[in-house]
Order: C-alpha cells, then sequence, then structure tokens
C-alpha cells in the first residue's frame, strides 16, 4: 500500500482539497462540496475511529486480564443513548443525558471554579495612588484608576435587574465603551494569527507542493 | 455612480487576491525588517533555561493541524532548549492531532541532540478524556496514561524515565503548545489549582490576550504568543527560523488590512456627506 | 419515572463530584476517580457513535431518494467508510501509515485550510462590517486599528509611540475589560451549573 | 502578607490541611463562596416558587432580536439554522445554549417553518434532538418535527465549520442563530453567513470571539448574557429568581473590589505593605 500512496500523491490530493475549499471564497460551487463533503465524512470517521481504538478496545481486551468486568455497566449505560432514535423509549436515552450532565454541570459549579475567579477579584485591586520608592507616580496612578474603573464599569453593565438609570446609566455606558475599546484591540490583535495561517496554507501549496520555496 | 459608491461596493473577491499577492510577496523576497521584543514570551524562556539539569519538564501538544505555523517554530525553540539544559523531556497531547505532531516535530531534534527514549525524553501519547487523565494523574499518573503505556504501546514501568515519576506534582513544569481547549486553562484548573505545577504555555495569536492575563494573574509562568513570540524566542534562542521569516509577511498584510478599513471608512463617510445613508 | 429518574441521577453524580472537591478524603477521591469518573469516560465512548448514525442516515436517505446533491453524499459516505474500515482493521489502527495517508492528506489538510479562510474573512469584515457609525463603532475600529499597526515592525517603523501604544492598549483597556466580562462569565456559569444541577433547567425532558 | 493575616493563615492551616479542596490551597474562601452562592440560588427559587416578588430583568437587545430574526425567516419562508457552538457538555455555555434551542424550536414549530440544527459533538446531538422533539410535541405538533434535520456533521472544529457554510448556502438559511461556545470558527460562520445572505444573532462567553461577533454579526450577546439568554427568552419566574442571584455575586465583587481599592491606596499612600482583602481572598 506505502508504494502507491506516497508523499507525493500525498501533497497533491492535500493541494488538491486545499484548493477545492478555497474555491467557496469565489463563491459556493460543486468543487467545493465535493471537498467538504470528503472533508465532514473522514474526520467525522476519524472520531469515531479514535475513540474506538483509544478507549474502547482496550477496555474490552483487559477486562478478562485485569478482571474489569464492572466497566460493562457504563457501557450499557452509553449504549442507552441509541433509544433515543427510537421514539416510543426515547426517555431511557435521558438515562445517560443525566448523568453526564451532572458530572459536566458540577464541573462547572466545583470550588475549583471558584479558585480563578476569587483569583481574578485579586488582580482587579490596585492601589489608586501608586508609589513609586516614596514618590508619587502620576503616571502608574492615572493607569491604575483606569483599569479598577474599567473592571467596575464592565461589572455594572452586567448588572441585569438594575434598571440602568442616573449613576448606573453613566457607569454601564462608560463600561460599554471600555469593552468596545478592549475587544477591538482583541481583534486587531488576532489579525497576526490569521495571517499566519494563510502563512502556513500558502507555504504548503508554493512549497512542499509545488516546491518553488 | 459616484465614487463613493463605487469604493463602497467592491467585490470582496477582489479583495481576496489583493491579500494573498500582499501576503505571498514577502515569503518570495524578505524585506528584513527586526523583530519587536515580547517580554511575556522572555519570561517563558527565561523559566525554561532556569531550570536545573535533570528537571522533568512536560511538554503538551494540544493543538490542531491550524496552529503549525504559529507553534511549530516555539517548539523547535524549546525543545532543542530543555534538550541543551539536560532536562528530562516528557511529551504527550491532549488533542488527538497533535499526537502527530509530538512525534513529528519532537523527535529530530532528539536525534540532533542523541537523546536516548526512555531515559532522556519519551512520549506519553494522546489522552482520549483529558478532564479523567488531569484528574487521576494527581494521584496515579500511570493508570491516567491510558492504563501505563507509552504512545507505541510499551510499558511504561520498563523506562527508567518513568521510574520516579509516578504523580502530577513529580513534573517541574508543564509547557503546553496550544490552539484552543483543553489547553492552558485545563492544566491550570486542575494541576496549577490542585498541585501548584508551575505551567508555561505557548498560543496562537487569537489566545494571547487571555494567556497574558493569565501570566499577570500568576497562573502562567510564561507565555508565547503567537508568530511574534515565537520569532522573539527565535532571537532569544539565537535562530532564524519560519518565525522570523513570517513577520514580513505580516507587516504586510497587517497594511492590507488596514487599507480596506480605511477605504471602506471613506466610501461610508462620503456617502453619508452626499445624505445616501444616515 | 421518565423525568424523575434522569433527574435524580444528574442531581447524585453532581453532588459526588462536588463534595469531592471539597473534603479531601483520598479513598473517596480514589473511589471517584476509579469509579466515576472512568464510567464517564466510557458511557461516552460508546455513545460516540451515535454522530456517526445521524451522518450516515442523513445521507444514505439522500441517495436512496436522489435528493439534490446526492453525488456528493456518496463522496462523504466514501470517506467515512474509508476511514472506518482502515481505522479498525489495520494493524495500528489511526497510527498506521495507510490511514494517516488518507487521514492527513484530506482531514487535516481540509483543517487548516477552512481554518485560513479567516484571513480573507477578517479581510472582508475590515472593509465592510468596521465602520464608524457610532462613538463605540467608532472606538472599535480605532483601537483595532493601533493595535493592528503595534504588533509589526512596519507599525514601529511609522512611530515609535505605536508599539507602547498598543501594549498601552492591552494593558489597560483588553486585560480589564476581560477581567471584568470573566467575572461576571463565572458567576453566569455558576449560576447555570446549579440551574441544570439541581433540574431548574432540564429542557430535554419536557416530552 | 500583612502579619495579622499571617498569624491566622497559620493557626487555621493545621485544622484544615486534609480537610478542605487541596493540599496547595486553603479551599476556605471558595468553599464558603460557593456554599453561600449556590444557597442563595435555591433560597430565591423557592421564593420564586412560593410566589415572591421579583425584580424586573432589563432589556437586552440581543435576545429581543431572536424572535424577530425567527419571524422575518418565516416570513420570507427560509429556514433557520442554529449552531449550540463546539462545546461539549462541560461547557456552561453549551448547557445554556439548550434552552435557548427550546424557545427558538417553539417558536418555529408555532409559525410552521424550518429549523436546521447543526452540531459537533456526538453527546450534544442527542440532546439538542431531544429538546427540538420536546418543543414541538408542546406547541403540539409531534408530527412536524423532522428528525433529519437535526444533524450531527463531524467532531472536527473546521470540518463542522465547512459543513455549516456549505449546508448555510445550499438551503438557502435566512438566519443563523448561534448560542454555545465557538472559537477561531465563529468569524467562519459571520462572514460566509452574510455572504449567503442570512441575518445572524451571536452569543458566547468566549471573551476571544466576542470581538468578531460583534464586527461581523447582526446582533451580539456579550460575556454573561448568554447565562441569561434562557430565562430571559422563556420568562420563567423560576429561572429569572436565579438572575437575581447573579446580580447579587457581581455586587459582592464589586463591593470587595472597591474595598480592596481602598485598602490597598491606603496602605500604598502611608507607605505600607500587603493588603488584608486581598490575603482574606486568598484563603481559596
Amino acid at each position: 500500500m506505502e508504494a502507491i500512496l506516497t508523499p507525493t500523491l500525498g501533497n497533491w490530493l492535500a493541494a488538491l482539497v486545499t484548493l477545492m475549499l478555497f474555491s467557496i471564497l469565489y463563491k459556493e460551487n460543486p468543487l467545493y462540496r465535493i471537498a467538504e463533503h470528503l472533508y465532514v465524512g473522514a474526520s467525522a470517521a476519524h472520531g469515531i475511529v479514535t475513540t474506538w481504538n483509544n478507549t474502547i478496545k482496550p477496555a474490552m481486551t483487559s477486562m478478562p486480564t485485569k478482571g474489569t468486568w464492572w466497566e460493562i455497566i457504563p457501557m450499557v449505560v452509553g449504549l442507552l443513548i441509541y433509544f433515543n432514535m427510537y421514539r416510543p423509549y426515547a426517555w431511557v436515552a435521558r438515562i445517560p443525558m443525566g448523568f453526564w450532565i451532572g458530572y459536566n454541570a458540577a464541573l462547572v459549579l466545583s470550588a475549583r471554579q471558584v479558585i480563578p475567579f476569587l483569583s481574578q477579584m485579586t488582580t482587579a485591586i490596585k492601589p489608586l495612588v501608586a508609589m513609586t520608592n516614596g514618590s508619587f507616580n502620576l503616571t502608574q496612578s492615572i493607569n491604575n484608576i483606569l483599569f479598577v474603573s474599567i473592571v467596575l464599569g464592565v461589572l455594572i453593565y452586567f448588572f441585569f435587574t438594575v434598571e440602568h438609570k442616573g449613576i448606573f446609566k453613566y457607569a454601564a455606558n462608560y463600561g460599554r465603551l471600555a469593552i468596545m475599546i478592549g475587544f477591538g484591540a482583541s481583534f486587531g490583535n488576532t489579525v497576526m494569527a490569521r495571517i499566519s495561517l494563510l502563512i502556513g496554507r500558502l507555504t504548503f501549496l508554493f512549497g512542499n507542493w509545488l516546491g518553488l520555496l | 455612480m459616484p465614487w463613493y459608491k463605487r469604493l463602497m461596493g467592491i467585490d470582496r473577491r477582489i479583495l481576496y487576491i489583493i491579500m494573498v499577492v500582499g501576503i505571498t510577496v514577502p515569503m518570495f523576497s524578505p524585506l528584513g525588517l527586526p523583530v519587536p521584543e515580547d517580554v511575556v514570551a522572555q519570561a517563558a524562556y527565561d523559566y525554561i533555561s532556569n531550570l536545573p539539569a535533570g528537571s522533568n519538564v512536560l511538554y503538551s501538544y494540544d493543538l490542531s493541524a491550524s496552529g503549525m505555523t504559529e507553534l511549530k517554530p516555539t517548539s523547535d525553540v524549546f525543545i532543542d532548549l530543555s534538550f541543551q539544559k539536560g532536562h528530562n523531556v516528557y511529551l504527550m497531547a491532549l488533542w488527538a492531532e497533535g499526537n502527530n505532531f509530538s512525534s513529528l516535530w519532537a523527535d529530530p531534534i532528539a536525534e540532533k541532540h542523541g537523546a536516548v527514549y526512555g531515559e532522556n525524553y519519551i512520549n506519553l501519547g494522546f489522552m482520549v478524556s483529558f478532564s479523567a487523565f488531569l484528574e487521576q494523574s494527581r494521584s496515579d499518573l500511570h493508570a491516567a496514561l491510558n492504563g501505563g503505556i507509552d504512545k507505541m504501546g510499551d510499558k511504561l514501568s520498563d523506562f527508567p524515565m518513568m521510574k520516579d515519576v509516578t504523580k502530577a506534582a513529580d513534573f517541574d513544569a508543564v509547557f503546553s503548545f496550544n490552539t484552543g481547549d483543553p489547553g492552558p486553562t485545563a492544566w491550570i484548573q486542575q494541576w496549577n489549582a490542585t498541585e501548584g505545577i508551575a505551567i508555561l504555555s505557548a498560543c496562537t495569536s487569537v489566545s494571547t490576550p487571555t494567556m497574558v492575563n493569565y501570566y499577570q494573574s500568576g497562573l502562567l509562568k510564561g507565555n508565547v504568543g503567537g508568530l511574534a513570540g515565537s520569532a522573539w524566542s527565535e532571537f532569544l534562542h539565537g535562530t532564524k527560523g519560519s518565525a522570523t521569516g513570517g513577520m514580513d509577511s505580516q507587516s504586510l498584510g497587517h497594511v492590507i488590512i488596514i487599507l480596506f478599513l480605511i477605504l471602506g471608512n471613506i466610501g461610508y463617510f462620503a456617502s453619508r456627506a452626499a445624505g445616501d445613508v444616515k | 419515572m421518565r423525568r424523575t429518574l434522569p433527574a435524580a441521577i444528574t442531581l447524585i453524580t453532581g453532588l459526588i463530584v462536588i463534595l469531592k472537591d471539597i473534603f479531601i478524603s483520598p479513598a473517596f477521591n480514589k473511589l471517584v476517580q476509579d469509579y466515576l469518573v472512568r464510567s464517564i469516560t466510557l458511557s461516552t465512548a460508546t455513545a460516540v457513535g451515535l454522530g456517526g448514525i445521524s451522518l450516515i442516515r442523513v445521507h444514505s436517505r439522500r441517495v436512496a431518494r436522489k435528493r439534490e446533491g446526492w453525488y456528493n453524499s456518496i463522496i462523504l459516505i466514501f470517506g467515512f467508510a474509508l476511514l472506518m474500515i482502515l481505522g479498525v482493521v489495520l494493524e495500528g489502527g489511526h497510527n498506521s501509515p495507510t490511514y494517516n495517508w488518507f487521514y492527513q492528506n484530506t482531514a487535516v489538510a481540509g483543517s487548516s485550510t477552512v481554518f485560513s479562510l479567516l484571513c480573507f474573512y477578517i479581510g472582508s469584515a475590515a472593509y465592510r462590517a468596521f465602520r464608524a457609525r457610532s462613538l463605540e463603532a467608532g472606538a472599535l475600529l480605532i483601537s483595532a486599528s493601533v493595535v493592528m499597526l503595534g504588533s509589526t515592525s512596519i507599525g514601529a517603523a511609522i512611530s515609535p509611540m505605536l508599539p507602547k501604544a498598543k501594549v498601552w492598549i492591552m494593558d489597560y483597556f483588553n486585560t480589564p475589560v476581560i477581567r471584568g466580562v470573566a467575572l461576571g462569565v463565572a458567576l453566569g456559569a455558576f449560576a447555570q451549573g446549579a440551574r441544570n444541577l439541581f433540574g431548574i433547567e432540564r429542557g430535554y425532558m419536557a416530552e | 502578607m500583612t502579619p495579622f493575616m499571617q498569624n491566622i493563615s497559620d493557626g487555621l492551616r493545621p485544622m484544615l490541611e486534609g480537610w478542605l479542596y487541596t493540599s496547595g490551597n486553603f479551599g476556605l474562601t471558595s468553599t464558603l463562596f460557593l456554599i453561600i452562592y449556590v444557597s442563595a440560588l435555591l433560597i430565591m427559587v423557592k421564593n420564586a416558587r412560593t410566589g415572591g416578588s421579583m425584580p424586573k430583568v432589563r432589556r437586552i437587545a440581543g435576545l429581543d432580536a431572536v424572535d424577530e430574526v425567527v419571524g422575518r425567516a418565516t416570513e420570507m419562508g427560509r429556514p433557520v439554522l442554529y449552531s449550540p457552538g463546539i462545546g461539549d457538555l462541560s461547557a456552561a455555555d453549551t448547557l445554556a445554549s439548550f434552552n435557548v434551542l427550546g424557545h427558538v424550536a417553539k417558536l418555529i414549530a408555532k409559525y410552521d417553518a424550518r429549523l436546521i440544527v447543526c452540531n459537533r459533538q456526538p453527546n450534544v446531538q442527542p440532546v439538542t434532538e431531544s429538546v427540538v422533539r420536546a418543543a414541538y410535541f408542546e406547541v403540539g405538533k409531534p408530527d412536524a418535527y423532522r428528525e433529519d434535520d437535526v444533524r450531527f456533521l463531524t467532531n472536527d472544529q473546521f470540518g463542522y465549520a465547512a459543513g455549516v457554510v456549505g449546508i448555510m448556502n445550499r438551503e438557502g438559511v435566512s438566519a443563523l442563530v448561534m448560542f454555545g461556545l465557538f472559537y477561531a470558527e465563529s468569524l467562519v460562520f459571520a462572514e460566509a453567513g452574510n455572504q449567503a445572505g442570512a441575518i445572524q444573532v451571536a452569543a458566547t462567553s468566549s471573551t476571544s470571539q466576542t470581538p468578531f461577533f460583534i464586527v461581523a454579526c447582526d446582533y451580539c450577546l456579550i460575556g454573561e448574557e448568554i447565562y441569561v439568554a434562557g430565562a430571559y427568552l422563556g420568562q420563567d419566574r423560576v429561572r429569572l429568581a436565579t438572575i437575581v442571584v447573579q446580580d447579587w455575586g457581581k455586587q459582592f465583587t464589586l463591593a470587595v473590589i472597591v474595598l480592596g481599592t481602598l485598602v490597598s491606596t491606603f496602605v500604598s499612600i502611608t507607605g505600607g505593605k500587603g493588603n488584608m482583602i486581598i490575603d482574606l481572598l486568598k484563603l481559596y
């Protein structure tokens, strides 16, 4: 098999898939559809194959040797989810769903998540009057005031049960403006990553495939 | 049609062509602009280079192919650095795709240093359920690693470098090359919050603000953010890799996007002045 | 039975996990680890085929009824079946060279390509949607431009102030905004977890 | 740490060690916070169930848009595409998304329009199926539910994105409703959606993706707003009650930061060291 499936042929296939998917930039077309369907099908299979090889198969082969027969129970519980496709007994599928949701909801709500929350709170605290070596530091003070006031403004913006009126209105508007500036910065800071991706793809096309680089 | 209407209605496909050309040209003839300094990447570099020889450093490839351009240069630099400093290098992946890259990127460097598998470095493979792994490894690392096997399926207990490493706390630092979750957040929540293990990260520039935030909160010891961070770590390491070269395409790409932004706004304000839009 | 049993399972499972996080008892912790966490892994793994079944069901029906674009569905089923068979039958499964050849050159190539489309979309979004319609939109636009220029070598060449302005915006606007939003998000997420745990929200059980 | 807090912390350590949370952390403030927060939540829920008075929730523009967008889609006779994001069940955003999906599905069922749901996670797929089926059942049109319209695409992040873009174009989707955890594919959906002529409403708690949604989508929810969406859209008293507790949490956070900042400023001016408020919080 390896004799036929050479790296060069592989590069051709990958380049074909790449160009067909890029064609969506022109408009949706039959070539895009072919690549899209191939990609979706292959990657969907990959998810199942890796789960089978990494989890289910090892668990089943180790049952007789390690005596972990109890593992059949959670596997059967997992299989109950397939009842979801059979309408009259679809409710049976709620058993694994309930199990997963319980576990995951608890992960969302655990003391472990509270620690980063409290830690973030401590880092929002800064002295409004900053001193460096015993003397007043104006720039740092202004920056600190800006920092703390933005955190507070943003928090107030997210008050849902307090009507945005009076001082709250000003604070919330200030928070919202800060959110826009902050998110604008995030946007600008992302451009670099996106260009990197295109560089990576162009390097593949011009270098690995056409050998021009 | 008035000029401003034409300016507002440029076909997006023309914009796309301009972008491809602008980014491709420097790939063939570099402009040679200087690399800007990056203090957070510097912190990561300093942290790893200050770990004494014999430290156990876990490099986790929590990434998909999309992170290749930005993360491979960093991986090259840090794996090389760790071998130079005589660390024990542990490789693993929280992402299935990362499992390929851990070998693809690190093995050539290990070979260059003449490192012995199982003594100087080892590949622990891919963890299907990251949350289960991170949890279980706190008490029993070997069991958590796919039931005690390495990437190739060999028994961990046969390797000398796994003898004294039996729980998460035995690692001195974890370095996550990541393109999303599970990544540093998971490591911090599970290993840093509970075991106090130092976590470092190399991320794409999308996640950089979040990671810098973590760094400032002390949750991360350092972060190599995006191509700029990679280029700076190449500079610190004294190598000129693909990150340094890619920075030129970056500069041009940024300028083009800003030009689009300005063009769009000129068109918008002109038509507003003409009373066409409110 | 149809509602109480799943709700009870949710609550009990959740409480065990929460208790484990609060009180450290090594024996209890190990028990939860060895059985509960492992059960989650296994039950999720056995359920993974459901997605595949849904996908193949939709597309095989499309082929059977010769609906528009049915030949694309054949390609999808082909790609799916090929990797399924190779991944299960071949020695080494998804680590075997043959499997990897197909996977790398279809799915991985596809992944990098679709991801890199973002570069183009950022360009068209900058042109189309980034208009200073209001004070807020203007603020968004200006901070994005400054940060964009400040990130690259060209920005530094235009004015040494730009990289400094970028760092200042990131440190004193971006960071506190993300922190403020994250604090709210954390509180919201706790409430969301509690609503699901205590069965206050269970839309999937209405039938 | 201030000497006073150091004494307290040293005194408490032997008592708590081996019991509360972890070896590295105290687990004191985190546990306390969790217990108080959840208790407050449960008390408010009980209060709401027995008919206590409820504060009003302010308007959230992005959420009001959901009904409008679905309505417009119906008028045009084109389908609505719903994405619950790419997170699995362990993401709070995904859990929040189910409630919004339920609301959207009910509207669609009522208007006899068409809803397409695209999933990326195998274990989210059955839950969304149940939610949509339940919604059709509740509206009294169980037979109008089409199982082929709640689809699983692929576990692959960008494979999922490629699939959604294709479906958007081929099915002539008029509106794209995205509630859940999104990563880089956010902008692919938003821009490709725009090019396909769909109106977009988006919500995610991910701070790295919200900027793209703000720029490229017609309506966008920010941060915590996604966690109030279900209650807001359903106008359900019991769930609205939990929003009040979320607000108390924020007021508490605000108070702590203000107090901490005052102490910090005082310490800074007098040239002292440490901050008791921070030390106290750090008993987490």
